[in-house]
């Protein structure tokens, strides 16, 4: 092999690279057009591939379901209903009645913050030959209901879920045991729901006595029976009536995003959905939507599904009672039961156990990274990936040229300071909420936490320290620069890997960003523009932004926001809501705010308004 | 047909067989059924004769110098609350091998197991072969006779969760009976024996100065099928055969039952009962003991024994096999409320051999202790898992053995399922290629630097270069064609034998 | 002397912030080790603390650690621990903060007048912080390997022989120093007798200490040289060896060890002029072939490197290797949490990202000796260098 | 009694007897002589989980009807890889059904040799090529000698030249034909009879070069072969159409020991219109013609005695063994 040497030490480099960096000025809006492209093709369910079944969950398929205990549904239903106020007796009455055995678990939260307590049921099926190594698990909400309406309606699955438990109990066939639990939901928000399920789960995975977490928000009762490893679980709950449903066709309804993009195994959808195909006949609605997988010409734009899709893995931390098992790594879903028709409840919930039951192995063979258009059709990772990728190249193009005009390296101070800048926002924050809750010195701690993030400690530091113009702080800034552009791929394609939703969302907006301020500026007018512009692309403005227009864009029933462009209550609601759920369910979501987010804002500051005053190097490149 | 046989043991040396049925009412629909066969034989030297006890049994005993050997199969779980205690020696969900004998040396006990196992298998159609046996220390495991002997005496004892029990283990130990076609054995129906809420079966070989001593016996607990009709429980109808014709070479043959002794040594007609006992009421007065497992993640988890004890105090020995695949937290154990008195460890440098982990723990009455043991999850090679490796290896269940002021007995918890870390099943080639790769990338410069030296040199045509790469681009070409098109090479190979084959018909 | 008058000049622009700065890290790091304590990127059966922890708790309950498979570690470090937290169990944080501090010190004494690299390196590194705040045993190593590099710079041959022969104790693969013992001024030749010394002399204590039994060396040596223990880490070797087929093994570990042992001589033919680049490289060699290395045993050779200040033009892979190696560093967490939490990816993801975070080193160790040579061609003919010459290889 | 052993005695001879009538020696010309004394089987259902159930019942059909026409348990090694009997998924636990409405295949008097995870390619290897670890008992040997014609049945889920075991090894085509050879060599069969049910099974016999050995198989090297009955109740398919056919041919065709049906009808027990896919056959290796060859040669164990000619006496000692 012959090396070309260029005097002064050193190889030359191939000149591939250099033609490459030529594209630089145009790369964002090439990148931004590919991207769009490519996406509207892989993104559009009629080129999705088709949920394919393995084995396992095919042969289930093929049983037939024998429930017949519909008379005990209406029974249990008018216990239920005349006491409302001591269900869970009412439930572990009957448990055991049928010999089953029941327990009930009181809990409560540990941090001042969040007054959250009150108590569980669970009862077991124990299957006669297995050793009682494996479960399965169903939940269902007791109690709570804004409307009678909706209190009845919940009443109602429970009476299903408890007539397929009496006829369960009396087969002989489960190699797995299952494992009913009955959520508290008294106090009708969703957060304290969520809590009542992990206080469940965690005393059932024992990580409060787990050595590697030091304190656990949830206080709750140990369980009183041996526990296997769980396979998986589904939450049953009255479907809500979806969007642009037929009357004509049965609809069921299913969930499956997890805490930090998590999502349940394909398989476990997949069969679910195929159940509800062959038995039932009915459909399932996605995030709301119902959607024919077969009539796609009637339909003007096939894109929302899987929009929404996106949407709710990037910023729907906790979806449902399934995104708490997903914290455990179970996989997960929960099923939207049409009330009306009781004993096809029964043979839906009959086969998904059977299916769970004559499943071999832990459902690993199938995809856990997907994108679904409807429920018959996904995209695959290989696929959608690439979608990151092309929107964050501009960002490695321009690391590459600034690399190569790099003289010296010079770390920035200012990179640690702004990270700590960030770490101390976020630890005072989650202790101020856990600890005082949402009112510090009579003054709103979400305020305080904005009012905190808006400032500019980065220019704040260029003017104080970065003031003369010396060649130290020349090379400062321009190693700040590749800095900011290595780090934003960097932690773009991490996320994207674990949470592509959030990762798209993140770069659509820091992508173009962090392009156009680390650009260099000839002119100063130019840069104290852009400051400016910086100064309004703030991340919290940003987030409530899109809050308001992407949830509008993509036909969300529920109004967010006053007006358009920005509204203080919703940022608070967003902050609050982000605290609260890293605390409970361990989402990253505030620390990627306050550790990533922030300190690049800050950051850019630097490179924003600085201006360099040697020939920008497309000249330079003229030359070569 | 057998006073002839009798006839002829006139000569023979002492044997005795006996059998025994136990039946209880549990609970209202539930019923225990326990079967015990025994034989015992005086040993007298070259006296090779046998009758009632099973040659085969004598051989092992022999061949092996087994003092004491125990085999227990089980299936299902045992109801410590409803049912009372369970049925000694008591048995857990698959395979327990707990042997007493004598050896010359560690290596030679070792190898004797081996052979002795294998035996077993042959005997009662198991598949024990994956068992690993570990030396118990001081504590006990079961109760354990003593021995006055010469040699050393070796004592091992392991625990198979994956082993499965079915009819033909059954088959088996009824082969070793003296009566397999009359008298209560009769009553050994495999389809109904299976079909049940817990079933268990064992074989216990003893043998000191004077006599040896086989037992065999099976318990299992029926449950009524359709109680809404009352429950009969009528001995034809639970075992589905009457018992017809009574074993003559008996010397002790009876059915307990309604609190009494039915003797069936010798019948005329047949003969058939109905149990009609009330079930007998389980206070609490025993210990309970089960295992939880915790932690969420393939990385580490929890192994967490809970005992309660009943109203009495009791001593405790649990013994806890931590089997290969788990590396135990020994700092970060905790124990909540337990009283201990003696601790043992038992590892050995083996690396696929599991360690033994006991406790002495005095209890007081009605208190609960918990013994919680992290451990890591450890990764295997790709030989050492189970064909279903994504479905978890089990850590079997702790025995505990209980003595009590007034009695003394065996409990055990319940064997948990570990989800191992697996890596991927197909890529030992690419992995090896990839890691010597990256030994190459080291080795080449190493090699090149070290014999050459760089200088000046003339500018060197890169028209050879141009060809390895055609070359090279075409292979590659190839490969994803046949990749994509999903030619199988097998296919290949025949298309050119067809193609040589025609060749050779032309000429 | 003139160590003392570096640390002077340096102090002039805020050494002792940056100093103070970096224990405060440290302390701050302490308070969120729960964080860290299982990250398998800082722990290795022969670094994790933990693994220690269990050795001792295995000593007071009157049972012998080395009985069976999973300790590691030399008696000398399981007795150090032992009365560590025997006599002063809270001072181990303020000891390890020190000993790490101290390390950036002699770093920072190391390097030349103009630039803190080292130090800032080492000191403000995130990885070394966290693997302080989990006591891990790599941060006496980089004391110890500071030291060492220090006294080899100064010419202090014993000292230097000495302390190669206790640290390859611990680990073995240090052994390979002793190539560059050849390049310390005076009795070249004795310096390597001491170093192979003071080796045995160290595993006589251990020897002592464990009761008179070696029942230790499989534990340590065997595990080392077998690869035994196959838990993953970020080595080469646990992957292939949990997929290797069983009757290739023993081929595989002796051609790896070889190989590995057999590295220093060409080596030590190829850089003949410049010891601190020989050392380096050799270091290299050390933290990347050895098998159960930690994130935290490559920070102080990439923190040395400043040191060969006068090769900066001639790299090749100045983006390639860092960029690299910075990736993959971020990547393995997320790969690990898609195998081991999450199981939506399998082993290999966290395979790939530990390969390529070794290849990236290799190609390091590839640049130097390049780097060397081509350096070598500006000192023999560099006038007669025109622009754009091209160069090959010849024999010699 | 002695009467009785009298009776014993002369059994075989009244056998001989009967075989001597006429219409015998008339049915015995249109076949070759045998030329082997014992039959051994090997029986393996390689797939383990539990929506095998149909593999695990395939061994079974074929075990009963061998077992039926004479071969003991002590010559049959059968490997059953997953325990479907007793798995607490069985609705019906300790039994197996081959069709819905069908007998129990898993009465007491079945004997399963290797069970579980013992089933392996290696396991099947040392059977076939006897060579054991000395520890292994006697019921897991293969024990046939050069006058015994052995049976191999093997079910499972195969590929192109290859069969998998328990889902994780595979056994190759060339494994097997190696296994043969050396079987061939250590002289451990008369003839040898190769049935592989699976998936483009007829590619294992590919490599077969040892004479004496007749291969047959349920599909050809490009074929899927199919199930044949499913039971909705525990929702599994029971058995596959090749051995649910060959099986009934067994036991319609083949009655009893002196039976006329020779191999070549059950080469055709199964044609592809039930079996959904072509049976492939193997004869090149096998000198005599199948048409003049019993089917009990292989799938029962006939008893072929020599004439006694000359008076025996019985000393005093025989009686007291």
């Amino acid at each position: 092999m012959n090396f070309v040497l260029v005097e002064g030490g050193g190889v030359e480099t191939p000149p591939i690279l250099r033609k490459i960096l030529r594209l630089r000025k145009i790369a964002l809006i090439l990148a931004g057009i590919a991207a769009w492209y490519y996406a509207s093709v892989v993104l559009n369910p009629e080129n999705m591939e088709n949920t394919r079944i393995s084995e396992h969950s095919l042969m289930p398929g093929l049983v037939t379901a024998k429930f017949d205990k519909t008379s005990m549904i209406a029974q249990i239903f008018s216990d239920l209903s005349e006491n409302p106020k001591n269900i869970q007796k009412t439930i572990c009455g009957y448990f055991h009645k049928w010999d089953l055995s029941c327990h009930s678990q009181k809990f409560r939260s540990n941090v001042p913050g969040i007054q959250i307590s009150g108590e569980n049921v669970y009862a077991w099926i124990r299957g006669s030959r297995n050793d009682g190594g494996e479960a399965q698990l169903i939940g269902v909400k007791i109690g709570g209901g804004r409307k009678k309406s909706e209190a009845e309606l919940r009443n109602l699955i429970i009476a299903q879920v408890m007539a397929f438990a009496y006829y369960a109990k009396d087969q002989v066939y489960w190699s797995r045991d299952i494992l009913f639990v009955f959520i508290d939901a008294t106090s009708n928000s969703d957060d304290s729901t969520n809590f009542a399920f992990d206080a469940f789960l965690q005393e059932y995975h024992l990580t409060h006595s787990n050595y590697s977490t030091p304190t656990t928000v949830i206080h709750a009762e140990q369980l009183k029976e041996q526990c296997g490893l769980l396979i998986a679980g589904i939450v049953y709950e009255p479907v809500k009536w979806p969007r642009k449903s037929k009357k004509d066709t049965r609809i069921m309804s299913a969930a499956m995003n997890g805490i930090n993009g998590q999502q349940a195994n394909l398989d476990l959808f997949n069969s679910a959905a195929k159940i509800a195909h062959q038995k039932l006949s009915a459909g399932m609605a996605l995030f709301g939507i119902y959607q024919d997988p077969h009539s796609y010409s009637t339909q003007a734009w096939p894109y929302l599904i899987p929009l929404r899709a996106i949407y709710g893995q990037g910023f729907v931390a906790v979806e449902g009672l399934h995104s708490v098992l997903g914290k455990y790594s179970v996989p997960a879903l929960t099923i939207g039961l049409d009330h009306t028709m009781g004993p096809e409840n029964g043979i839906f919930i009959e086969s998904m156990c059977r299916m769970l039951n004559n499943a071999l192995e832990r459902l690993h063979q199938s995809y856990f990274m997907y994108i679904l258009g409807d429920d018959m059709h996904f995209a695959s990772i290989a696929y959608y990936l690439p979608i990151l990728g092309i929107i964050s190249a501009p960002l490695l193009i321009s690391a590459y040229a600034e690399w190569r005009e790099i003289q010296q390296i010079r770390l920035s101070p200012f990179i640690y300071i702004a990270h700590i800048i960030g770490a101390l926002q976020f630890t005072g924050a989650t202790y101020a909420y856990a600890n005082f809750g949402a009112k510090i010195f009579d003054t709103n701690l979400a305020q305080l936490f904005i009012l905190s993030s808006i400032i500019p400690f980065g220019l704040i530091y260029n003017f104080v320290v970065l003031a003369r113009k010396s060649a130290e702080n020349q090379a400062e800034i321009r190693f700040t620069r590749l800095f900011l552009q290595l780090l934003t791929c960097l932690m773009l394609g991490c996320l994207g890997l674990v949470n592509f939703g959030l990762a798209l969302f993140g770069a659509i907006f820091a992508v173009p960003l962090v392009f156009v301020m680390t650009f260099e500026s000839t002119s100063r007018a130019r840069s104290y523009i852009r400051t400016i512009f910086l100064f309004f692309a703030n991340p919290i403005f940003l987030l409530t932004f899109s809050a308001i227009n992407l949830q509008q864009y993509l036909e969300y029933p529920q109004k967010v926001g006053e007006n358009a462009i920005f509204d203080l209550n919703l940022a608070e609601n967003l902050i609050y809501r982000a605290i609260r759920e890293h605390l409970l369910f361990g989402s990253a979501h505030f620390a990627l705010f306050c550790l990533f987010a922030q300190p690049v804002w800050n950051l850019l500051f630097l490179t924003a308004i600085s201006t360099t005053n040697n020939e920008i190097d497309d000249e330079k490149m003229k030359k070569e | 047909m057998y006073r002839i046989f009798l006839l002829f043991t006139l000569c023979f040396a002492k044997e005795e067989y006996w059998e025994n049925l136990k039946l209880d009412r549990v609970s209202e629909n539930e019923l225990k059924a326990e079967f015990r066969f025994g034989a015992s034989r005086e040993n007298l030297k070259n006296e090779r004769d046998f009758e009632v006890f099973p040659r085969i049994l004598d051989e092992l005993i022999e061949e092996y110098d087994v003092k004491y050997l125990l085999v227990i199969m089980g299936q299902g779980r045992w109801k410590d609350d409803k049912w009372g205690r369970k049925t000694q020696p008591g048995a857990v969900h698959g395979a327990q091998v707990y042997a007493d004998f004598e050896a010359n040396s560690e290596e030679g006990a070792d190898k004797k197991l081996r052979f002795l196992i294998e035996a077993l298998n042959g005997i009662l159609c198991t598949s024990l072969s994956q068992i690993s046996l570990i030396t118990s220390p001081q504590l006990e495991i079961f109760k354990r006779p003593k021995y006055s002997t010469s040699q050393q005496i070796f004592r091992r004892y392991g625990i198979l969760s994956r082993e499965t029990t079915c009819t033909e283990n059954l088959t088996r130990l009824r082969k070793l009976l003296a009566c397999r076609q009359s008298g209560i054995s009769i009553l050994l129906h495999p389809s109904k024996l299976y079909d049940v809420l817990y079933h268990a079966s064992h074989l216990i070989v003893k043998k000191n100065e004077k006599i040896s001593e086989m037992e065999v016996g099976i318990t299992a607990v029926f449950k009524n099928k359709n109680p809404i009709q009352g429950s009969n429980w009528l001995l034809s109808s639970i075992f589905e055969s009457k018992l017809s014709s009574s074993c003559g070479i008996a010397t002790k043959s009876q059915i307990e039952a309604n609190n009494q002794i039915y003797d069936v040594k010798n019948l005329e007609t047949s003969f058939d009962i109905e149990i009609t006992s009330k079930p007998i009421s389980n206070e609490a007065k025993l210990v309970k003991g089960w295992t939880s497992q915790g932690g969420s993640d393939q990385q580490n988890g929890i192994l967490h024994i809970s005992l309660q004890n009943g109203d009495l105090d009791s001593k405790l020995e649990v013994s806890q096999i931590l089997p290969y695949f788990v590396q135990p937290r020994y700092a970060k154990i905790s124990f909540k409320n337990c009283q201990i008195t003696r601790k043992a460890l038992q590892t050995s440098k083996n690396e696929k051999s599991s360690a033994l982990l006991q406790y002495e723990i005095i209890i007081k009455s009605g208190e609960k202790c918990e013994i919680t043991i992290p451990f890591d999850k450890k990764i295997l090679r790709l030989d050492d898992y189970p064909p279903d490796a994504n479905h978890g290896m089990h850590i079997p269940a702790a025995v505990i053995f209980v003595s009590q002021k007034s009695d003394s007995y065996t409990i055990h918890t319940n064997p948990i399922l570990v989800a191992l870390p697996v890596p991927d099943f197909s890529m030992p080639f690419n992995v090896i290629c990839f890691v010597a790769t990256a030994f190459a990338l080291i080795f080449g410069p190493l090699q090149l630097y070290s014999t050459m030296w760089l200088a000046p040199s003339p500018p060197r045509s890169t028209f050879w270069r141009k060809i390895n790469r055609l070359i090279l681009l075409i292979l590659i070409v190839l490969c994803l064609y046949a990749h994509f098109m999903e030619i199988n090479l097998n296919e290949v190979r025949r298309g050119i034998e067809q193609y040589l084959e025609k060749l050779n018909e032309l000429r | 002397m003139s160590g003392w008058q570096k640390i002077k000049q340096i102090e002039n622009d805020g050494f002792l912030f940056k100093i103070s700065f970096a224990i405060v890290l440290r302390s701050i790091a302490f308070q969120y080790s729960h964080l860290f304590a299982e990250r398998v990127e800082l722990n290795s059966p022969f670094y994790s603390f933990n693994h220690l922890n269990d050795g001792v708790a295995l000593l007071e309950d009157g049972f012998d650690p080395y009985s069976g498979n999973d300790f590691n570690l030399p008696p000398i470090s399981l007795y150090a621990l032992y009365f560590l937290q025997k006599y002063v169990p809270n001072l181990l944080p303020t000891l390890w903060i020190l000993m790490d501090i101290s390390t950036a010190l002699i770093l920072s004494k190391i390097s030349g007048t103009k630039t803190l690299m080292p130090f800032l390196f080492y000191a403000f590194n995130p990885i070394s912080i966290a693997s302080c705040s989990i006591l891990s045993l790599t941060i006496p190593q980089n004391l110890l390997i500071a030291m060492i590099f220090w006294a080899y710079r100064l010419d202090y041959s014993k000292t230097v022989a000495i302390l190669i022969g206790f640290w390859s104790s611990f680990t073995l693969y240090p052994l390979l120093l002793i190539f560059s013992l050849i390049f310390v001024a005076n009795h070249k030749i004795s310096a390597v007798f001491l170093a192979i010394l003071a080796f045995f002399a160290a595993n006589l204590v251990n020897f002592v200490l464990n009761e008179w039994s070696w029942s230790f060396l499989d534990s340590t040596y065997q595990v080392i040289l077998n690869f035994t223990n196959i838990q993953p880490n970020v080595g080469l070797h646990w992957y292939f060896f949990v997929q290797v087929f069983e009757h290739f093994r023993t081929f595989y570990t002796s051609a790896f060890t070889i190989l590995y042992f057999f590295m220093g001589i060409p080596l030590t033919l190829i850089i003949r002029n410049d010891k601190e680049m020989h050392f380096i490289s050799i270091l290299l060699l050390i933290t990347t072939f050895f098998p159960y290395p930690t994130l935290n045993s490559a920070t102080i050779c990439l923190a040395l490197l400043p040191v060969l200040e006068k090769y900066r033009n001639y790299f090749r892979y100045t983006l390639l290797v860092p960029t690299t190696l910075i990736t993959t560093i971020a990547l393995m967490p997320v790969m690990w949490h898609m195998w081991i939490v999450s199981s939506s990816g399998n082993a290999n993801f966290f395979f790939g990202a530990t390969l390529t975070y070794n290849v990236a080193l290799i190609y390091l160790i590839m640049d130097l000796i390049f780097v060397y040579s081509r350096r070598q061609i500006d000192v023999l003919h560099g006038d007669s260098i025109k622009k754009q010459a091209k160069f090959g290889y010849s024999f010699y | 009694m002695r009467w009785s052993l009298f009776l014993l005695f002369f059994f075989p001879c009244t056998i001989v007897a009967v075989l001597n009538t006429g219409l015998q020696l008339r049915i015995d010309e249109l076949f070759d002589t045998p030329g082997h004394t014992n039959n051994w089987a090997v029986l393996v259902d390689t797939s383990k989980f539990w929506f095998n159930y149909r593999h695990v019942s395939n061994v079974l059909a074929l075990y009963h009807s061998i077992k039926r026409l004479g071969i003991p348990d002590s010559n049959i090694i059968m490997m059953l890889a997953e325990d479907v009997p007793c798995n607490p998924r069985n609705p019906r636990p300790g039994t197996v059904y081959a069709s819905r409405a069908g007998s129990n295949l898993y009465g007491s008097d079945v004997e399963v040799d290797y069970r579980g995870e013992e089933v392996t390619v290696e396991n099947f290897i040392r059977v076939l090529t006897g060579r054991h670890h000395p520890a292994t008992p006697r019921s897991k040997r293969l024990l046939s000698d050069h006058q015994s014609n052995v049976l191999v049945y093997l079910t499972g889920h195969g590929g192109d030249s290859f069969m998998k075991f328990q889902d994780t090894e595979e056994l190759t085509n060339v494994d097997l034909a190696y296994a043969i050879r050396t079987m061939y060599e250590d002289n451990r069969y008369h003839e040898m009879l190769v049935i592989a049910d699976s998936c483009r099974s007829a590619s294992m016999f590919e490599w077969i070069d040892s004479p004496n050995v007749l291969s047959l198989s349920s599909s050809l090297t490009h074929e899927e072969s199919y199930s044949y009955d499913i039971d909705e109740n525990i929702g599994v398919y029971v058995i596959d159409r090749y051995t649910h056919f060959t099986v009934q041919f067994l036991s319609k065709e083949v009655k009893a020991l002196n039976s006329s049906a020779n191999m070549q009808d059950y080469i055709e027990a199964c044609p592809a219109r039930k079996c959904l896919s072509t049976t492939g056959v193997r004869k090149d290796h096998y000198s005599k013609d199948p048409t003049r060859v019993r089917v009990t040669d292989f799938f029962g164990s006939a008893r072929i005695f020599q004439h006694l000619t000359e008076e025996i006496e019985l000393d005093d000692d025989f009686w007291s063994g």
